[in-house]
């Protein structure tokens, strides 16, 4: 990135838009954050683009100073390829939500996550239709009472993480709205990684699902209830007092009393190529479990939009420039005087 | 091998006669498709014009000898200007019952009926539901049969190369070429080299099909069955250096050419659907030319993986047909509040729902005019003929890009699946199209996105520019600033100025034209249906009737003349491959009081069709 | 508590009026909608006739004091009958300076203004991004401007209880309400009956709300602000019992009660979206009558799934807008082919693309009239007022099951959100829906899924009974076999059956009625512009003019009798709340030079505006 | 099932349709094994529905005389969960292709079967597009050369299986076309299953794709490359010399020459509440790994169509069967004289 230009500032990044969320909404936090980390980063603005979907999240290209398209609902992913196929020099963000991505989205987040297009998707993640004011989500818990289902929701959540992880993602993350040191480093880490970064941040949404994610914030429980994920460290969690290790193929908790070794905990690995670990840890929910935060995969793997691009480069060099003149007169020609 | 010397001029009578139509129709594994392709090669090569029909099942390979396999190629060779692959057929080449009986019909009384007499056994005729052998009974009657052993004669003559029988077989269409080659006296020089290129790599082969070939060739020539051959002299084409196109291909070269002409990279997202294929898979090919093709996950993505492109400063493209393209109204809309260049293509086929996939129908002209929410007016082109594609694919983007909107193009299976001889373009000559892009700014000043020029077009603003960040969204926008605006007055003035951006394309379009006489019936026709319409017309004008062609290019919006014109004539009539689509919109934009003559069977028009058509319509009124 | 002993009649003097427009505007946090809703209830139980008008902002809560963030309700009660909330305002109630300069514009000369004066402060006036107070500048010269210090007289009010600022400071609009219920003589108990039932669980916030009503009652009584209250007689409606009604609610209940008629249970396959969303909340709630609600991932499965629903036998419903709708074509499509009953609601809303999600517009004729591929007609019907959405859900139903076939409703956001007195039906004198399914066979003759009655509806054969097993599908069908074909001929017949069904639904749908005279100008309007029209041309009538009102409930077909009516009067006028959607497709279908009133500003038409309109009209011609 | 009812032949399953396949399509061994699995599962023809979405594979309903659907393009599993919620006493087999499933239809697919609908799906993976002649799917490999990629598909391809289990798929299985026996044991098992079943049926395409899982029949490799699946069974192949054991979360590939006790090998668990085993499963590909064959996981959870019933019921209990006079009277009314 262009570093002998001016380094800028979070302000930089503000765009002169009146933000429009709901006082109090989490959202105010993972764009104050945004802004702080993109100066760190080195992005420009002109460099940056935002793409979202529909959605009370979907509303943050506004608030950017950046290039942005607030696109149609859950189409975001598809529009970013499209950009990013023949603008690779761009850096580009989605910006989504648990509807907009995962339910009438969903599709198009597993294509461009095999596909691994150079993105960092960002999912706003509040268990709740926001905008439409609030009906329940595809990670909205069964038994969930909500507008249109006043009797409780009797469809099973799916994990962001898993969903991610099955579509062969190389980068998947965890993160929380409040939690601004972690969420800049944690949208930095997408940044830096080639290929497409999944970031599911729990948000809040305090006008129709206030309080989903308190258990992840509350002091009494958060550290018994937040696993934060280091590479290469063991998996300890409750301010050092419990751990996690292996039975069999299977997570399991155990007090770290000094009865056991930290060697026999199981240990965290971005980098494993197998998605095993992730998998297992997307797995990992409250109350059985503590659930993970940070980067749970970030691995290397052929991108779409430099695949794309090659093809294109070494067409020309085996068949030279196309020139018209040769395209119209391959095969038979005749001439009439 | 492969010397003319193999193949002796006939010693025969040789009647000349100036244009002949011919379908080969035969069982999807009999290659008709490939012997109807080198007989149309051949006879442009020839000088004739061309212009030709393939008629494919609806199934990859239908169980074999059935009627639902039954796969047809229909040329017809002229040496006059021709617009259609013909109606009544002078000659029908069957190779199996259930090609007989599925298109004996359009054998013309006293044509010649050449069969494979081999492939007619009870197995056959049971294949084809059939209980007796239509060579047998009356129902040829009236026709010039030639029944040829062409199974047994091909056996005979390709075993010096000791292929095998099921090999053997296989060459049975060059059998059939080379008599019908020979019929027509026909080079075939080019088919020769077309062998020798395709199986080079089995030598056996390419000997087998040769000796096929000439089997076939001499058998014309040696037995009784054949009285005389025919000759078609060179038609009286403008000069220049021809090739023979398809109408997908020449959509996509005419993309290409677009791209070139404006100094873009083309970037194509579509996913794959019947009629629309190959111009993907014509595309994928080019990638020299800097062409991306995106196979997406489904037409939605494919539609927004091109609008994004397009924010992105491409020539972005967007292809299917009709139930793909129903799938792309919203995104289309967004494309069209985001006032951004791209084009949509629609190669139409029979509807609704999935209905006939591999038939023609101008089936979608009014979802394509009105099938999406909210007041959503676009530009929209329509191809009239195989090789008009590629003119059509360059304007389409020279309005795209000029007006800052996004542009429909509509072809059809019929023109994308038919071929004539195509004048290639000198590309010199060829109008660049200017597309600009505003500089960057550094002043701190305020960029306005939604800025106009005198068309009404906004700049059009690249990510990577510095200072001109802007947000662009499906929320109705202030004009100027391109803000979320809920102002009342400004959606009321937004509306009204997408509406008159299209409006406005008609001042760039050019007056409508009219062949024929200025006044009685005018036949106002869009799309695939020219050849039909005009060749009908021209029928009728050489028959000293009062009627004129008028073929619109632009149907949204219409030329601005259009409306004093239809005023000028006593009579307006419309055909359409549908219950009257253009008809309708006609009537309620001009208020004329017009006519329409449909046919919704997934097949073009006859010329006789719209000939009678004409007739009766004159008559009545 | 509660008892009006509390609410002492006024003393003041009180004129009589014959209607009053009133709104409440102010900040989203502010609980307009709730004081309206009351006022709406309390007046329409005092026998007025009622008609309101909710304007929501765009976002859910947008910043507090900004205009974004100013939320109105506005109410007409009458004692005549009326259709519409109301043009000029008698009556302006605004919480903050926000809500004043986004809504003065609409109050009458004369006005009342009742402003809250303690949220005029500086930072109130920042956020509404004002220099100086308007309530200190000329800009309310000529309306009565009364200014109260709400917060501070309700903090005052609700200190018994002791509750927080913060909460007390949440009971100012019960006393605004206090004091409207006062200005207009309404009375308090049903309002003391929903306090008391609303917050059962925290009795201190039921005593404050009390207080704060109480309070506003008595400061309109003893202080000099207000010298007259205003009483509006009892309106003359046909007798029987009313309740308010929604219009989304009023649909909702109308398809449980379609599907009780038929014997049905209900399917909805929804996806969530404004302004539709109400009628998936509604008819959630109402699983006793064995409605099963099914949020669907997107509206391409919502659709999808009421078509697996309809196969199965239930009455299936899908229900979206404008963007959701632009999906649903291809499944549509499907529906149509596969002629099975089903009904497609789309509660329109401002487009192109998002557009304006919260406003109201005509915007989708069009597209659910053409926005399909290939030839796909469809039975629309529209709704005219928020009551009138319960009889259109079953109208709609019975055509639906008649000739076996989708059918749309379109309805907006203006009637569905809107409310009215609603009288309620006498359930027993209700027609039943008489659907048939054919019983099973074991006797091995062949079940013709695609056989055809005297309406052309095919039989509805369901899953589960013997011998009628049959496969449906969306290529096309052979009539009868419904087995797939290629045929030429059957598809044509095919496509001329499909619309033959939709254009023989005007035999069931009675003829076109007119209100007004039977010469000179005829008003066509169809959807939620009935009120507005209506309320127009009576007011022409008046006048002495000589002008005619037909409002069209189906769109799709027209009544038989539509063609000759429009040829009898002297000009047509056509108001819409679109660019002339309705107004092309009268030209097309009948010739008639008709011309459009058209608004597309996000509101409904004002009675002013359509007056206005027909006297330029019919003074030009 | 109605056993006092005559039994069954296959002959009874059929249409009086031609069947319009390629002569060779691996789909006619699929359609004759359903033929006869549905008789010996008691299966009647009326009480049993085809949906499809549009493929070669969806032409599969026509054939069958039974009520059956053939949809649209990717939507199969919508209407099959409209259908199923309104009309569980059906039996419902949704019949897709590769790319109908996971293309187009990959978010049905995702939401149906988190949903858990009790419905039998049957993916008929070719790897490639049929119908439209030969365009790569998202199933091809990577470098795969068909129409729309002259120099090879550069998008990663996904798992179906992988996809399903991390869409909390509660049966999922894996067939071959011409493995008649395993074939029809695996129809039985999805249709004894309660809850959505998922089925991915090896499926030559002898036109576009000709020969794309020969090495899962040819004698020569099949042994080494099949992993045959049986609950509480070790993981062993290559007729008994090779097992698969547990390396940490990874699996290894042993040679049993005796130096290994069975009780060390991984075995399998079908019932195994954790997606754990199953997701590792799927991950098993040819040339590292043997491709398990049969049921990966079979496990029980509240099913979509019986949860929405049974709301329904209670509501009814709770408040009484829907009285219309009622709902109209409800809140406040006035009566005018
Ligand atoms: C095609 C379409 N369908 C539905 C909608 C309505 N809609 C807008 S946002 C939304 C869901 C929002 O939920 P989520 O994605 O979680 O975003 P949030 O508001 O919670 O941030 C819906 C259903 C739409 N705008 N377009
Ligand atoms: C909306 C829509 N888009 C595209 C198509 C064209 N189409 C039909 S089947 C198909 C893919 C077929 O592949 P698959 O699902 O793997 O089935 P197969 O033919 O291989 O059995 C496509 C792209 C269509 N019919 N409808
Ligand atoms: S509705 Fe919820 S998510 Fe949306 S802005 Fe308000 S608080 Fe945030
Ligand atoms: S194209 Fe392939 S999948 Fe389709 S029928 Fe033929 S062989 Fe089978
Ligand atoms: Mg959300
Ligand atoms: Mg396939």
């Amino acid at each position: 990135m262009s570093t002998d230009l001016p380094v800028l500032k979070p302000a930089d990044f503000a765009s002169d838009q009146d933000v429009r969320w709901c006082p109090g909404c989490g959202d105010y936090s993972i764009l104050a954050q945004m802004k702080k980390a993109l100066p760190d980063i080195g992005s420009r603005p002109e460099n940056t683009v935002f793409i979202s979907g529909i959605g009370c999240s979907s509303r943050f290209p506004y608030y950017m100073n950046t290039y942005g398209m607030h696109s149609i609902h859950g189409r975001a992913p598809a529009f970013a390829t499209g950009l990013k196929s023949t603008r690779p020099d761009l850096d580009i963000w989605v910006i989504t939500g648990d509807g907009d991505a995962l339910s009438i989205g969903g599709n198009h987040l597993l294509h461009v996550i095999r596909r691994n297009v150079d993105l960092n998707i960002v999912l706003f993640n509040n268990s709740i239709y926001g905008l439409t004011k609030g009906q329940y989500s595809p990670t909205s818990a069964v038994g969930k009472v909500t507008k249109s289902t006043p009797v409780g929701s009797i469809d099973r959540p799916l994990s962001p993480l898993s969903v991610a992880i099955a579509a062969e993602a190389t980068f998947v993350a965890r993160s929380l709205d409040v939690n601004a040191k972690h969420l800049i480093a944690t949208l930095k880490r997408a940044q830096e990684h080639r290929g497409t970064s999944f970031i599911e941040v729990y948000q809040n949404c305090n006008v129709f699902n206030d309080g989903q994610w308190d258990y992840m914030k509350d002091k009494a429980t958060k550290e018994e209830h937040t696993l934060m994920l280091e590479h290469g460290k063991p998996l300890i969690f409750a301010g050092g007092t419990k751990g996690i290790r292996l039975n069999g193929l299977n997570p399991e908790i155990v007090e770290l009393d000094g009865s056991i070794a930290q060697d026999d905990l199981l240990f965290h690995d971005e980098k494993c190529d197998s998605p095993q670990l992730a998998f297992m840890l997307s797995r990992l929910r409250v109350p059985e479990f503590p659930e993970p935060m940070g980067v749970l995969r970030d691995i290397d793997r052929p991108i779409y939009n430099v695949e794309i691009n090659d093809q294109v480069a070494s067409a020309k060099e085996k068949s030279g420039a196309g020139s018209l003149d040769k395209l119209f007169s391959s095969g038979d020609t005749w001439t009439v005087a | 091998m492969g010397s003319l010397t193999q193949f002796p001029p006939t010693q025969k009578p040789s009647e000349s006669v100036s244009g002949v139509t011919v379908r080969l129709a035969g069982d999807s594994g009999d290659g008709m498709q490939l012997l109807g392709t080198q007989l149309t090669n051949t006879s442009a090569l020839a000088g004739n014009d061309v212009a030709t029909f393939p008629d494919f099942p609806a199934e990859i390979r239908a169980p074999r000898g059935t009627r639902a396999g039954v796969s047809g190629f229909q040329v017809q060779f002229a040496s006059e200007e021709i617009f259609t692959p013909g109606d009544g057929l002078d000659a029908l080449i069957v190779m199996n019952p259930a090609a007989l009986v599925t298109n004996l019909s359009d054998l013309k009384r006293g044509g010649i009926l050449i069969a494979n007499s081999d492939s007619f056994g009870d197995k056959d005729l049971k294949l084809a539901k059939l209980e007796e052998n239509p060579l047998e009974t009356d129902v040829i009657d009236g026709y010039r049969l030639i029944k040829v052993s062409m199974t047994t004669l091909t056996r005979e003559a390709v075993k010096p190369t000791g292929v095998s029988t099921k090999l053997a077989d296989r060459c049975k269409n060059f059998f059939a070429m080379g008599l019908v080659f020979w019929l027509y006296g026909r080079d075939v020089e080019p088919t020769l080299r077309f062998i020798e290129a395709k199986f080079s790599r089995k030598p056996e082969i390419a000997e087998a099909n040769t000796l096929a070939l000439k089997a076939g060739w001499n058998y014309g020539e040696t037995t009784e069955d054949f009285a005389s051959t025919y000759q078609v002299a060179a038609a009286e084409l403008p000069s220049g250096t021809y090739r023979n196109i398809m109408g997908n291909q020449a959509l996509a070269w005419g993309l290409i050419t677009a791209a070139e002409l404006s100094g873009k990279d083309l970037f194509l997202g579509s996913y794959p659907i019947t009629p629309a294929s190959d111009v993907l898979h014509e595309l994928s090919k080019h990638k020299n030319f800097g062409v991306r093709t995106f196979q997406a996950e489904d037409e939605i993505a494919a539609v927004c993986s091109a609008i994004g492109a397009a924010f992105g400063g491409s020539m972005a493209v967007t292809t299917s047909s009709g139930p793909g393209i129903a799938l792309k109204g919203e995104g289309m809309g967004l494309g069209l509040i985001l006032e951004l260049p791209f084009l949509i293509i629609d190669i139409q086929r029979g509807g609704p729902s999935t209905g006939l996939p591999t038939k023609t129908e101008q089936s979608d002209l009014f979802m394509t005019m009105f099938g999406r929410n909210g007041e959503s007016p676009l530009p929209i082109i329509a191809a009239s003929s195989p090789g008009n594609c590629f003119e059509t694919a360059i304007e389409a983007w020279r309005i795209a890009t000029k007006f800052m909107t996004p542009v429909i193009i509509l072809s059809d299976g019929y023109i994308a699946n038919g071929s004539e001889p195509w004048k290639i373009p000198d590309v010199g000559s060829l109008q660049p199209i200017e597309v600009t892009h505003p500089e960057g700014q550094d002043n701190g000043a305020e960029f306005l996105p939604y800025s106009r020029d005198e068309n009404l077009a906004r700049p059009w603003a690249l990510p990577g520019t510095p200072g001109l960040m802007h947000r662009v969204g499906g929320l109705e926008k202030q004009d100027g600033t391109g803000n979320v605006s809920y102002d009342p007055e400004n959606h009321q003035h937004m509306v009204h100025t997408r509406a008159r951006k299209v409006a406005m394309v008609a001042e760039h379009i050019g007056d409508q034209e009219v062949f024929g006489s200025d006044s009685g019936t005018l036949v106002v026709s869009w799309g695939g249906t020219y050849g039909a319409c005009r060749t009908a017309v021209n029928r009728c004008l050489g028959e000293g009737m009062d009627v004129a062609h008028a073929h619109l290019h632009w149907v949204s919006p219409f030329p601005r003349n259009l409306g004093d014109l239809l005023k000028r004539y006593d009579r307006v009539l419309v055909p359409e491959l549908n219950t009257g689509q253009l008809l309708r919109i006609l009537k309620h934009t001009y208020l004329v009081d017009a006519q329409g003559l449909n046919k919704i069977k997934g097949k073009p028009f006859k010329v006789n069709e719209v000939v009678d058509g004409i007739k009766e319509f004159s008559a009545a009124t």
